[in-house]
């Protein structure tokens, strides 16, 4: 792996297939999963079924399923609020998270988090972070607490590129890079934040270089080839869990909507033309014509996939309609800890 | 008059200050090209050009300290935070910097600077992106603390904010950028640290500021109907705080009830009690009560969050009871 | 009882409960090999190594949230802020991250935490480094705050604070650490959330925390032989603040005079005060009078310092007043 | 000059005598000034004539006399805490400082700020800040007035190595080079913060190396030569004045006493053996050298030198000590600006 102390950006490229083929499938339909799941948020966002800020991930799939496949169980996983993709690669339920969206009680965090605040313990997703940055500390202390219980955990910990110019980036990448910790740090580098192109926001818009200034390695990556993106992950987690520190990825992507649901895709801040061309090298497509290429794919058994996807989300937005609101004495649960269960 | 929105009457208010002032320039995230997330600078990067109309990278703290060093001197400043949420990042150059400068200087170094943006609560944010702080920069000596319930009280003291030599936390609301409202035109000045009686009444006082002026009037309004008249006292500035109209108001009414958004320990309504029991305690016939948000993080779901926050009713409920008419 | 200083009885509790329970550890600036910059971590990295007694960069946004993190997955840091005044630089991860996680989470979860370090000023180290913000993070729901004014309490609350399975603010105090007193040996803990009459009085109630237990003890002394028979009230949580026996002590003595370190504006005091003439309204005999800071950034300048804070002489005075006795 | 994206650290060697020469004396007797000043300080200081904290700056005398020589009058310099030297450099007289550090009414701030709080506006000395890290986007803010009002100033802005782990570094140079501002950053590297060595703080011990995130040259810099230091100085104001954007200055010196007056210079965390050492190349036996070898100056002449200085300082102890305090009523004065003097 390239560390970045040199100039040239080193872009992952597709990697030879043989390794994952039989994943292949796995990772399409959860690429689906996520895509029809945003796009049934925004139609209830649309219609006030859903409320506050929604941020959508669609176009980013490959890298929360390529990252995320390659986990153990006992793994931590932490976002910033653009994580539902994240969340349902997981493996929560699409129920739980389109229940969440709804404020619902059965949502996987009672209805008091939110699209930004979606949390599953046992599964290791430690959120949804509202506060650019906050989350980059939290996963160096997952990280820290697996250097802790000698554990050979490894945390995953998501941010945008315009969060890769906040002093917690900073601080957190240096201690992890100081002491080692099995973190991996991964850019999620769709472009903008918000309206603000890369170059607008970063002195230097090869941001995997910023690694050299941690002593670990950084590599840019190709984030709308899954198995790129895959290879990487597998490389960086090898790393931590052998106790060679943390890696940090630059994964390049693209936002095909708005920011947040109230944004335009496109007009003000990036052409029309911009955004159509990003979408030539949707990381769906690119899976299912490297599927097809190598015999793993036919017309019937995509139809069957989107199907199967399509009533999943369909059913999990009846769940999330017809789930109760939270108790109102919920209001006042969650703030401290239930007493007699002290340390 | 012109009848404007409370984001466009703070919009004159920097397009005015910025014609009369070359000094005065506007930092924060999107504030430039994408017009302000919530649109109120827009069209001021076209009219002013980029060295004065400032997009920034995620760096509370960094801008911050660039608006607050740039203030040193001499600059005029108008610091954009997103939402107050943000601000936590920044506080220390808030606290540490700007509000002390001029004392720590022993007088030499002033810093003219204005920080403003939407604080408090907007519909189902969820817990980091619904907070008041105003009980905080109130705390702070150095700081001034401005927060207009009204489109003519924006443009008027978001004007005198920028003029202000000092710095100045200037809060709006997100949920108060819509609100209309007669404005007007040119040079209205609303003076920092001036109360204002929105609505004047013998029987009790409610002392209110931002976001909970309207359920005020909304409240007092109902309590007309069952004979209880209400006078409502819009503080506008939380720092320096309007003693005198305060305890005019209570002289008169004996009777108060403070509503404010954010929570209750420690919060402005505790100060203003303070205020009143101590110059005012033979004045008044009943315990101060105060409504605020419920001492809980702000939850997404729709009802629990509504259950959360003060509102009209619960401002009506507590006059009830220090009027004994419950 | 051994007698301890205050700096040594919190080693005591550090020690003790990083014995108990090995998924305690202690982080900070300076902690380990330099002993701490006040020395209270003194041979900790000894007894307990490198993983348990951290040294950190000076990033306090960082380690702050690297605490946190931890204790998201169950390990019960002590994260050291070599001063409150620091913490400033945190404040986003204490708020929006340790006071809120458990709610957001839907009660998954939890943030077993202790911040601790010296708040409030010293001795002419100016203004940024001579403040008190405790009304701040009491402010918020989901923090408790911590406040020993004395060895035995500090050991004790350190203990509980430890155990706490919530985040908790532990305010210590660089003036305090070389205070000696009596300090019960091994399981000596102190509850969270009780205040404590550190001299029983008929009069008047002297309402204080932290450093102004002392100067408060030292004005009954001085007012005992004028006649006044002062109870005074050591809250030593602020939060959850006790508020039975500030009830129970008013009821007794009818006159209240809140001393804290920090400024006035919605400081600790005025919420005891907004509490006080709710529950208490006519139980009073005069108005609560507050003893604060001045309300200035602290100056260096001996003199002016020590006229900026709160100490015996002005808490006798406000007593007197209440007293009528001036 | 060399940009920092390649892994050899640059060490300044020393440059050709010639263009210095002339400055020399001035710049010696500024060294001179310096250290004899701090030790009247650290003497009243221990008889408790001064409070506080007390951060002295020997050993480190080059560092402010280089980069501050060579500055215009009408630039801007900011510092932390352990500014005496910067201050006195900058041409604050030895009695004002004295004075504000004895918290009297003559004292450069008034005696409201005390030893960590130093200020004089209209020589641009800007202070004097306490929390670490906290003047970095000052520094930037200052660099952005020069350029918003088109002055060709240099905004210079010193902070120790330990600085350069904290997120305001990182936002303020981050911004510093995308928006090409005219600041010199310089991290003054005695190798320690407080009890702390470099290589237990930062992940990355070559940190001129960081500069390469910011899109600035990074250039590492013998701090004990004063010709390196005003050398390094001189390109990195030539280019701010050019509008070719900030530099990032990475100056290794040594600090010969404690973090501050309440620490000891050698135990804990360094050895004596280490602290001996790191007097071997003392910057002011260094420019003597210099001198003597270029025939500018004999014993006769530094015995003069010395002897004018020792009574500067004398006499600013003595005005210090017969300063009067500041009248009581200074306490509420300055916290807000005078009214009727609004913008
Ligand atoms: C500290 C902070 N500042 C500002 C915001 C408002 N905000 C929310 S998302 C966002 C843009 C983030 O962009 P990026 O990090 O690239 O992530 P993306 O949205 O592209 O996934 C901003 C400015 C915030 N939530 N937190
Ligand atoms: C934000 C912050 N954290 C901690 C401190 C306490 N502190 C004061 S100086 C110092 C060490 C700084 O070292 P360095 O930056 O290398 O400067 P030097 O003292 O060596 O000149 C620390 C930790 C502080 N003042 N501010
Ligand atoms: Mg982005
Ligand atoms: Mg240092």
């Amino acid at each position: 792996m390239a560390v970045s102390t040199s100039d040239a950006p080193k872009t992952r490229r597709r990697g030879t297939d043989a390794p994952f083929a039989a994943q292949y499938h796995d990772w399409l339909r959860m690429m689906h999963l996520i895509r029809r799941f945003e796009e049934r948020a925004g139609e209830a966002y649309s219609i006030g079924q859903i409320g506050g800020f929604c941020h959508l991930y669609i176009g980013q799939e490959a890298v929360a399923v390529g990252l995320i496949s390659a986990l153990r169980a006992d793994d931590y996983v932490i976002s910033a609020y653009r994580e539902h993709g994240q969340a349902l690669a997981r493996g929560i339920t699409p129920r739980a998270i389109m229940a969440e969206l709804y404020g619902k009680a059965t949502g996987c965090s009672g209805g008091k988090g939110g699209s930004m605040h979606l949390f599953d313990l046992a599964r290791g997703f430690m959120g949804g972070h509202g506060i650019v940055g906050g989350q980059i500390p939290l996963g160096a202390g997952f990280a820290w607490a697996a250097k802790y219980r000698k554990t050979e955990q490894v945390s995953l910990t998501f941010f945008g590129e315009a969060a890769a110019n906040i002093g917690s980036f900073h601080e957190a990448l240096n201690m992890a890079g100081l002491w080692k910790l099995p973190a991996v740090f991964v850019i999620e580098n769709n472009g903008y934040g918000m309206g603000t192109a890369v170059k607008r926001s970063a002195a230097i818009t090869d941001l995997h270089l910023r690694a050299a200034s941690y002593g670990m390695p950084g590599v840019e990556v190709d984030g709308q080839d899954i198995v790129a993106v895959r290879e990487a992950a597998e490389t960086a987690y090898a790393r931590a869990r052998a106790g060679e520190g943390p890696t940090l990825l630059d994964i390049r992507t693209f936002r095909y909507v708005g920011h947040s649901m109230s944004d335009a895709a496109s007009g003000t801040y990036r052409s029309k033309e911009e955004l159509d061309a990003s979408r030539q090298r949707d990381p769906i497509a690119l899976l299912e014509a490297r599927m097809r290429d190598a015999g793993l794919l036919d017309d019937a058994a995509l139809a069957e996939l989107v199907a199967s996807v399509a009533a999943e989300v369909a059913d999990a937005a009846t769940f999330a309609e017809e789930s109760p609101e939270p108790e109102a004495s919920e209001l006042w649960t969650d703030v401290f800890a239930p007493t007699g269960e002290e340390g | 008059m012109a009848t404007l929105t409370y984001r466009d009457a703070l919009n004159e208010a920097l397009r005015e200050e910025m014609q009369r002032d070359g000094d005065v320039y506007l930092m924060g995230e999107e504030v430039a090209e994408y017009n302000g997330a919530y649109k109120v600078s827009r069209g001021l990067l076209e009219e002013f050009g980029p060295m004065r109309v400032v997009d920034t990278p995620i760096a509370e703290l960094g801008f911050a300290g660039i608006g607050v060093g740039s203030a040193m001197t001499g600059l005029r400043p108008v610091i954009e935070m997103m939402t107050w949420n943000f601000a936590l990042l920044a506080i220390d150059q808030i606290v540490n910097v700007a509000a002390k400068i001029r004392y720590m200087s022993g007088g030499q170094i002033g810093c003219p600077i204005v920080f403003r943006g939407p604080g408090g609560a907007a519909l189902q944010l969820g817990a980091q992106h619904s907070q008041a702080f105003e009980s905080w920069y109130a705390h702070i000596p150095g700081l001034k603390v401005v927060m207009p319930a009204t489109p003519a009280d924006a443009k008027g003291l978001l004007k005198s904010a920028i003029r202000d030599n000092n710095p100045v936390v200037f809060i709006e609301g997100e949920m108060l950028y819509n609100l209309k409202g007669e404005v007007p035109e040119g040079e209205h000045l609303v003076p920092i640290g001036v109360a204002d009686v929105k609505r004047a009444g013998q029987d009790v006082t409610i002392i209110c500021h931002s976001k909970t002026v309207a359920p005020a009037l909304n409240a007092a309004k109902a309590l007309s109907e069952e004979g209880i008249d209400a006078e409502v006292l819009d503080l506008r500035t939380i720092r320096p705080l309007d003693e005198e109209a305060i305890l005019r108001s209570v002289a008169k009414t004996h009777r108060v009830v403070v509503a404010e958004e954010g929570w209750y320990f420690a919060g402005v309504g505790a100060q203003i009690v303070d205020l009143i029991q101590r110059e005012a305690f033979d004045d008044l016939d009943a315990p101060v009560l105060r409504v605020h948000q419920a001492d809980v993080p702000m939850p997404y779901n729709k009802y629990l969050e509504k259950a959360a926050k003060a509102d009209a009713t619960k401002i009506a409920a507590a006059v009830r009871r220090v009027c004994y008419k419950d």
